[in-house]
C-alpha cells in the first residue's frame, strides 16, 4: 500500500513506550484514585493501541481511505457504546437489582 | 482465475492488487472492532452492576502471568513489524526469521493462556455447575500463597453475606472473561496458521520488496489482535487491584 | 362480530383524545403527501407515455432550490409531528402524585393485580372512574406487556425491572386489555378485561370482594416482624438501622452525598441489594433477601413501608435529607 | 466502446458464462469463482427460503380466517410466525438484492472483471448455505418459537424449541453478510474502470455502497449477541437472564443495534434498483443524482443512530426515547429526498409501460405508505399505543414486502435479459405485477387499522372484533400469492423458451448494457472505458435513439 518504509528503529521506540505504558498501567492498578482508576487504565490503553495503529499497522503512511476507514470503526463503536450507556444513565431509577453506587470501597 | 506471477486475472497491476487486499483486512478489520465491540458493552453494563463481583472474580487472575503475556503478545507484534520491514526491503532469511519469532512468541502467550484456564477449572471457576467462588479460599492447591488465600476468602465472605447471588454474578465476570479472552485466542490460533502459511512462503523466498502483500496484511491482522488485548488486560486483570 | 367497522377504539381515558388527536394530525399529513405523490406519478405515467419506440425524454438540470424545499419542508413537518409525540409522552411518563397504587404481576401466561386493599384479581382489573391509577408492573419470568388498547396505554413488564404506568379512565365500561410482548406459547390467552366503575361502586366492589385475601399492609407488617427487620429498623431511630417512618417518597441522603426519593424500586433494591445504596451515618450490615422473598411479599413490604408514610420522623436515626438540601 | 461484433439478434452469443468450460458439470457451478454464477447460487437458494417463508405465511393466514383459529395449536402458530420471520429476513431478504442482483451486477456495472475477493465470493455463499442448514435443522427439529426478535429470557430460558441451532445457524449466516459487504465496498473503491469515477457510478452501486456499510457495522453485533444467546442456553451462563443477574435490555439495546439498519439492509438496495428503472424507463437523466446517491448514504449512517424507537415501551430513559425519536425523525428525510426526485424524474420523461416500471412505479406507491406510517411509529406519543399490534406489522411489511421484495421481483425482470439473454412475456409481467400491488395493499392495508383497534401482534386468536379485517387480509393474501407465483412461472418458462433479448434490449445507458447477454466470463472482450455521464440518452449515439431533441444540457449541475 503505502511505499513508505518505517525503519526499525520507530519500532523499537514505539515498543519501549508500549512496555512503557504496560508498566504505568499496571503501577496505576495499584494506586486508589477512586473512580479514575478505571479512567487512567483505558486511557493507557487508548493510547498503546493508538500507537499500534499508527506505526505497526502503518496507519500513519496509509491513504486517506484508510484512516477513513479506521476513524469509522471507532466511529461506529462509539455509536453503539455511547447511546446504550445514554439510556442506562438517564433512567431516573435504575430499575435493575443492583447499581454502581456500591459502597464496596468504602 | 487466471494468475500470472503474483497478479490475479481479474486485476489490472500489482498496486492495485495490493490496495485492494490492504483495504479489505482494514474493513475486516472493522467488523472485528464492533463483533467485539458487543462482548465489550455487555462487559461494561455488567461491571457497571456487579462491580463487587467482577472486582474479586478479577483478583482471582495471577497478574504476573497477564502482564508477563502482555509483554510477549507485544513484543510479538514488533517481531511481526521486523517481519513486514524485512520483506520491504527484501532482506529475505529475515522475513523468516521475524515470522518464526513472532510465531513462538504467539504460541508462548496461548500457552500461558492454557495455563491460565486449567487454573480456574482446578478453582471451580468455570461456569457451568460446579462454580463456587468459595471454593479454592477453602480449598487451597499446591504452592498457593495462603496470605493472599485468606485475604480472597475474607473478601468473598463479606460479599457473599451482602449478596447472596454472588456466585451468579461473579459467574457473569467469568463467563466474560472466558468468553472474551476465548474470542481472542481463537483470533490467535487463527493468527497462527496464517503466520505458519506465511513462514512456508518466506522459505521459498516468495516475499520481495515487490511483492509482499500477505506478510503485510496478516501484519496487519496480528497488531489488531494484539490491540485487542491491550484493553482486555486492563478490563479484566486490574479491576479491583488497590484494595 | 360488530355490525359496524370501527377505526378506532373506544375512548376511556385521559390519554385517548390526546392520542387520536395525534393520530389524526399524522395521519392528515401523510394522506396528503401520499396522495399527492401518487396522483403526480398516475398523471406523469399517462401524459408523458412514450409516443415513438425511439423517443428520448427531455433532460434538465437538478434544481437546488427544489432539492432545499423538499429537505426542509419535511423536516419541519416532521419536527412538528416529534415534537408534538414528545408532549403527549411526557405526559405518559410523568405520573402526577395522587395516584391510586395497583400492582401487577405477569407470569407466563396470566396476569395478577392487586390493589391497594389487598383484594386480588386474575386477569381482570377494576378501577374507579376520575382517579389517576398507577399500576406497578413486575414480572415472575419472561418480558410481558401491560396494553389497554381503549386507555391507549402500553407498559413492557421485565423481569428484573419494575416499570410503572399511569392512566385516568374516563368512562364506565369493560375493556380489552392484551399482552403485547410475545411471551411464549399462550402468549395470546394472556388477556383480560378492565373493569371501569364508578367510585361508589368501585368502593362497593373493593369491601365486598375483600373477603380472605390479606391486605398486604397487614402482610407486609407480619413479614416485617418475622424477618426480624424489625430488630434493627427500630421506629424510634435507636436502632443499627434507620427509621423508616415517612421514608417512602422522601428524599434520602446516601453515604455517598447523593440523595435519591424512596421510591418502590429503591425499597426493593435495599431488601433484594442492601449495600447498593447506604444511608448516610449507616454501616453496610443488612444481609440481602435475595432470593428468600416472592415478588408478592416484596410488594407487601412496600405497601407496609408506604403505610408508615404519614407517621412522625424521628429527630435522629432517619435516612431522609434535611428539607435544606437540595432537593 | 464495446470491439465485438454485436451476436445476431436472434441467437445468444457462442460462448459466455453460462455455456464457458472450465470444469465439468456440477463441479463448475459448485467451484466456480465467477461472480456471475454465484449470483445464480443465491438465487436459486434465496427462493428456496422465499418458498419456506411463503408457505409458512400462508399457514399463518389461513390460521388467522377465524378468532379461535382453526387451522393449527398454538405452538405451532408460534413456531409459524417466528420461522416465517427468521427465513424471510435472515435468509431471503437480506440476501436477496446484494447476493443476487448486487452480486451479478456490480463488477458488470463498474467495468471490472470480478469482483475484488472471488474466492471470498464463493465461500460467502458457502457460509450461507452451512448457516441455513443450521437453521433449517432447527426448523425439522422441533421449530422454534421465539419470535424472529429471540428476545431474552424466552429464547435463553424458557423456550423449549430449537434454539441453539437457528441462534448458531444466525451467528454463521452473518459472515455471509460480512464478507458479501466487505468484498463491494473494496470493489467499489478499488475495481472500477477507467473514466468510472464516483459520480459516474449507477445509483445501483452507491446504494449497494450504503448497503455494504450497514453490513459490515451492523453484522458482526447481531453475530456476538446470538452467539451469547445460544452460549446462554448451552452452558446457562446469565448475560441476559434477570435470574442471574443479566440485563433482558441489553440484549434489545444490542438485537436492535443490528437488526433496525437491516431494515436499510434490505430497502437500500430495492432503492437502487429502482433508481436504475426509472432513468432507464422514463429515457431521461435521473433528476438529483447526486441527492440520491448522498441520501443513500445518508441513510445508512444515520439508520445507525435510531435503533432504541423498538423499545420506546421497555421502560427507557424519557431523554433516551426523545433522542431516538429525534433522530428517526431525521431519518425520513433522505427517504423522502428519494422520492420526490423519482417523481421529478418522470416529468417530461418518454416513458414507457414496459414491466420492470410497473413494478418500481408499484414500489414508489408501496414504499411511501411504508415510510410515512413509519412517522407514526417514530412518533413516542402514538407509538406507545400502535407498538407490537399489527400497525407495526403493517408498516414493516410495506417496506420490506412492499418495497424490498418488489424492488428485488422489478429488478430481476430489469436484469433477466441480461442473467439469461433472454426476455419474457410482457403482457402476462405486466399484469403480474398489477396483481402483485393489489393483492399486497388488500393484504397489508387493513392490518394498520387492525393494529390501531388494538389487535396486538403474534396472537394465534384473537377477539371476534376483528374477524371482518383478518378475512379481508387473507383473502388480498391468496391474490398476492398468484402475483409471486406467476412470476416465477414465467421466468422459469422464459430460461428456455424467451425471446432472445440482444445486448441492450430496453435500451439503458449502463456498463453493464455493453457487453453480450449473457456476458462471458471475462464480462468484457476488451476493458471498457466510461466516457459519459450516468443515464445521459441524449450523447449516446450507440443506443440508437432520437438523439438531441434540444440542445445538450449538462445533466448534473453537481458533479
Amino acid at each position: 500500500m503505502s511505499k513508505h518504509i518505517v525503519s526499525p528503529l520507530v519500532y523499537i521506540v514505539i515498543f519501549v513506550s508500549l512496555m512503557l505504558g504496560t508498566a504505568i498501567t499496571i503501577w496505576a492498578a495499584f494506586q486508589n484514585f477512586g473512580k479514575f482508576n478505571i479512567v487512567i487504565a483505558l486511557a493507557i490503553a487508548t493510547i498503546k493501541a493508538t500507537l499500534v495503529v499508527l506505526y505497526f499497522m502503518h496507519a500513519r503512511y496509509s491513504p486517506k481511505r484508510t484512516q477513513l476507514v479506521i476513524v469509522c470503526s471507532v466511529f461506529w463503536l462509539a455509536i453503539m457504546l455511547a447511546l446504550t450507556l445514554a439510556d442506562y444513565d438517564t433512567r431516573p431509577r435504575e430499575g435493575r437489582l443492583a447499581s454502581a453506587n456500591t459502597c464496596y470501597h468504602v | 482465475m487466471h494468475r500470472t506471477g503474483d497478479l490475479y486475472g481479474h486485476f489490472q497491476t500489482l498496486e492495485q492488487q495490493k490496495e485492494t487486499a490492504a483495504l479489505g483486512m482494514w474493513i475486516f478489520l472493522v467488523t472485528e472492532v464492533l463483533f467485539f465491540g458487543g462482548l465489550f458493552l455487555t462487559y461494561t453494563i455488567n461491571r457497571h452492576t456487579f462491580s463487587t463481583a467482577f472486582g474479586i472474580g478479577s483478583n482471582t487472575l495471577d497478574i504476573k502471568l497477564g502482564a508477563g503475556n502482555t509483554v510477549v503478545l507485544i513484543m510479538s507484534s514488533l517481531t511481526m513489524a521486523m517481519a513486514v520491514w524485512s520483506a520491504q526491503v527484501g532482506k529475505k532469511k529475515l522475513v523468516s526469521i521475524f515470522l518464526i519469532a513472532t510465531l513462538a512468541l504467539g504460541t508462548v502467550f496461548l500457552g500461558v493462556k492454557a495455563i491460565e484456564y486449567k487454573q480456574k477449572f482446578d478453582h471451580h471457576l468455570v461456569p457451568g455447575l460446579s462454580f463456587d467462588m468459595k471454593y479454592h479460599p477453602t480449598h487451597p492447591m499446591p504452592g498457593d500463597d495462603l496470605t493472599e488465600l485468606a485475604l480472597e476468602k475474607e473478601e468473598v465472605d463479606k460479599a457473599f453475606a451482602q449478596d447472596p447471588d454472588i456466585n451468579a454474578h461473579g459467574q457473569l465476570y467469568f463467563s466474560l472473561y472466558f468468553g472474551m479472552t476465548g474470542l481472542h485466542a481463537l483470533h490467535m490460533i487463527i493468527g497462527a496458521g496464517l503466520l505458519i502459511w506465511l513462514i512456508r512462503g518466506s522459505f521459498r523466498g516468495r516475499f520481495t520488496p515487490q511483492y509482499n502483500t500477505p506478510v503485510e496484511i496478516v501484519g496487519l491482522y496480528w497488531h489488531f489482535v494484539d490491540i485487542v488485548w491491550i484493553y482486555l488486560f486492563p478490563l479484566l486483570y486490574l479491576i479491583d487491584r488497590h484494595r | 362480530m360488530q355490525s359496524q367497522l370501527p377505526i378506532y377504539p373506544e375512548q376511556a381515558s385521559n390519554f385517548a383524545p390526546q392520542v387520536d388527536a395525534l393520530m389524526l394530525f399524522i395521519t392528515a399529513i401523510c394522506v396528503f403527501f401520499a396522495a399527492a405523490i401518487t396522483a403526480v406519478i398516475v398523471i406523469f405515467f399517462f401524459k408523458f407515455h412514450r409516443k415513438q419506440p425511439n423517443d428520448v425524454g427531455i433532460a434538465f438540470d437538478g434544481d437546488a432550490r427544489l432539492e432545499a424545499a423538499w429537505i426542509i419542508v419535511p423536516l419541519i413537518l416532521a419536527m412538528a409531528m416529534f415534537g408534538w409525540g414528545a408532549v403527549v409522552y411526557v405526559d405518559y411518563r410523568h405520573t402526577p402524585q395522587d395516584t391510586l397504587d395497583v400492582y401487577v404481576i405477569a407470569k407466563q401466561w396470566m396476569w395478577k393485580a392487586q390493589q391497594p386493599n389487598g383484594v386480588k384479581e386474575i386477569n381482570e382489573l377494576h378501577v374507579p372512574v376520575g382517579r389517576n391509577v398507577r399500576l406497578v408492573l413486575a414480572s415472575e419470568d419472561v418480558i410481558h406487556d401491560f396494553f389497554v388498547p381503549a386507555f391507549r396505554v402500553k407498559m413492557d413488564v421485565v423481569p428484573g425491572h419494575y416499570n410503572t404506568m399511569w392512566f385516568r379512565p374516563t368512562k364506565p365500561g369493560r375493556y380489552h386489555f392484551f399482552c403485547s410482548q410475545y411471551c411464549g406459547t399462550n402468549h395470546a390467552l394472556m388477556a383480560g378485561w378492565v373493569t371501569v366503575m364508578e367510585p361508589s361502586d368501585y368502593a362497593a366492589w373493593l369491601s365486598g370482594s375483600s373477603g380472605g385475601n390479606a391486605n398486604p399492609v397487614v402482610a407486609g407488617e407480619k413479614l416485617f416482624a418475622e424477618k426480624a427487620c424489625i430488630t434493627c429498623h427500630v421506629p424510634d431511630g435507636t436502632g443499627r438501622s434507620p427509621s423508616l417512618n415517612g421514608v417512602y417518597g422522601a428524599q434520602v441522603l446516601l453515604a455517598d452525598g447523593s440523595t435519591v426519593t424512596a421510591d418502590d424500586a429503591y425499597i426493593r433494591e435495599s431488601i433484594l441489594q442492601p449495600n447498593a445504596k447506604i444511608v448516610a451515618r449507616y454501616l453496610p450490615l443488612m444481609p440481602s433477601f435475595q432470593g428468600q422473598l416472592t415478588e408478592e411479599q416484596i410488594l407487601a413490604l412496600i405497601a407496609y413501608i408506604k403505610s408508615l408514610q404519614s407517621l412522625p420522623v424521628p429527630a435522629k436515626g432517619a435516612g431522609i435529607a434535611p428539607p435544606t438540601g437540595n432537593k | 466502446m464495446n470491439n465485438t461484433p454485436p451476436a445476431p439478434d436472434n441467437e445468444l452469443p457462442d460462448t459466455h458464462y453460462l455455456n464457458a468450460t472450465y470444469g465439468s458439470g456440477i463441479r463448475s457451478w459448485l467451484l466456480t469463482t465467477d461472480h456471475k454464477r454465484i449470483a445464480l447460487l443465491y438465487l436459486a437458494s434465496v427462493t428456496v427460503f422465499f418458498f419456506i417463508g411463503g408457505v409458512l405465511a400462508t399457514m399463518i393466514r389461513i390460521h388467522l380466517l377465524t378468532p379461535t383459529g382453526a387451522l393449527v395449536t398454538p405452538e405451532t402458530y408460534n413456531k409459524l410466525f417466528t420461522m416465517h420471520g427468521v427465513a424471510m429476513i435472515f435468509f431471503f431478504l437480506i440476501p436477496s438484492i446484494p447476493a443476487v442482483l448486487g452480486n451479478f451486477l456490480i463488477p458488470l456495472m463498474i467495468g471490472a472483471k470480478d469482483l475484488a475477493f472471488p474466492k471470498v465470493n464463493l465461500l460467502s455463499w458457502y457460509i450461507y448455505i452451512l448457516g441455513g442448514s443450521f437453521v433449517l435443522y432447527s426448523f425439522g427439529t422441533g421449530g422454534l418459537d421465539t419470535g424472529w426478535t429471540f428476545y431474552t429470557p424466552l429464547s435463553s430460558v424458557y423456550s423449549n424449541s430449537a434454539v441453539t441451532p437457528a441462534v448458531i445457524g444466525i451467528f454463521i449466516n452473518g459472515f455471509s453478510s460480512i464478507l458479501t459487504g466487505l468484498n463491494f465496498i473494496v470493489t467499489i473503491h478499488t475495481m472500477r474502470a477507467p473514466g468510472m469515477t464516483w459520480f459516474r457510478l449507477p445509483l445501483f452501486a452507491w446504494a449497494h455502497y450504503a448497503t455494504s456499510l450497514v453490513m459490515i457495522l451492523g453484522t458482526p453485533v447481531i453475530a456476538i449477541t446470538l452467539l451469547l444467546v445460544g452460549l446462554e442456553r448451552i452452558f446457562h451462563l446469565g448475560f441476559f437472564n434477570p435470574a442471574l443477574g443479566g440485563d433482558p435490555i441489553l440484549f434489545q439495546h444490542l438485537f436492535w443495534f443490528y437488526s433496525h439498519p437491516a431494515v436499510y439492509i434490505m430497502i437500500l438496495p430495492a432503492m437502487g434498483v429502482v433508481s436504475e428503472i426509472i432513468p432507464t424507463f422514463a429515457r431521461k437523466p435521473i433528476f438529483g443524482y447526486a441527492f440520491i446517491a448522498g441520501s443513500s448514504i445518508a441513510i445508512a449512517v444515520i439508520g445507525f443512530l435510531v435503533w432504541a424507537h423498538h423499545m420506546f415501551v421497555t421502560g427507557e430513559s424519557t431523554y433516551a426515547a426523545l433522542t431516538f425519536s429525534f433522530l428517526s425523525y431525521l431519518v425520513a428525510i433522505p427517504s423522502a429526498i428519494k422520492v420526490f426526485n423519482w417523481t421529478s424524474t418522470l416529468y417530461k420523461g418518454s416513458i414507457s409501460w414496459d414491466p420492470p416500471m410497473i413494478y418500481a412505479l408499484g414500489f414508489i406507491g408501496l414504499f411511501v405508505i411504508g415510510g410515512l406510517t413509519g412517522l407514526f411509529l417514530a412518533c413516542l406519543g402514538l407509538d406507545i399505543h400502535i407498538h407490537d399490534t399489527y400497525f407495526v406489522v403493517a408498516h414493516f411489511h410495506y417496506i420490506m414486502v412492499g418495497g424490498a421484495v418488489m424492488g428485488y421481483v422489478g429488478g430481476l425482470h430489469f436484469w433477466w435479459p441480461k442473467i439469461t439473454g433472454r426476455l419474457y412475456p410482457e403482457s402476462l409481467s405486466r399484469a403480474a405485477a398489477v396483481v402483485l400491488f393489489i393483492g399486497f395493499n388488500l393484504t397489508f392495508f387493513p392490518q394498520f387499522i387492525l393494529g390501531y383497534l388494538g389487535m396486538p401482534r403474534r396472537y394465534h386468536t384473537y377477539p371476534p372484533e376483528f374477524q371482518v379485517l383478518n378475512v379481508l387480509s387473507t383473502a388480498g393474501a391468496s391474490i398476492l400469492a398468484l402475483g409471486y407465483l406467476l412470476p416465477m412461472a414465467y421466468l422459469t418458462w422464459s430460461m428456455r423458451y424467451g425471446k432472445v433479448a440482444g445486448q441492450n434490449p430496453w435500451p439503458a445507458t449502463g456498463l453493464e448494457w455493453k457487453t453480450d447477454s449473457p456476458p462471458p466470463t471475462e464480462n468484457f472482450h476488451v476493458t471498457p472505458e466510461v466516457t459519459w455521464e450516468p443515464y445521459d440518452f441524449e450523447n449516446r449515439p450507440d443506443l440508437g435513439l432520437a438523439a438531441g431533441a434540444r440542445p445538450l444540457a449538462p445533466a448534473h449541475g453537481d458533479d
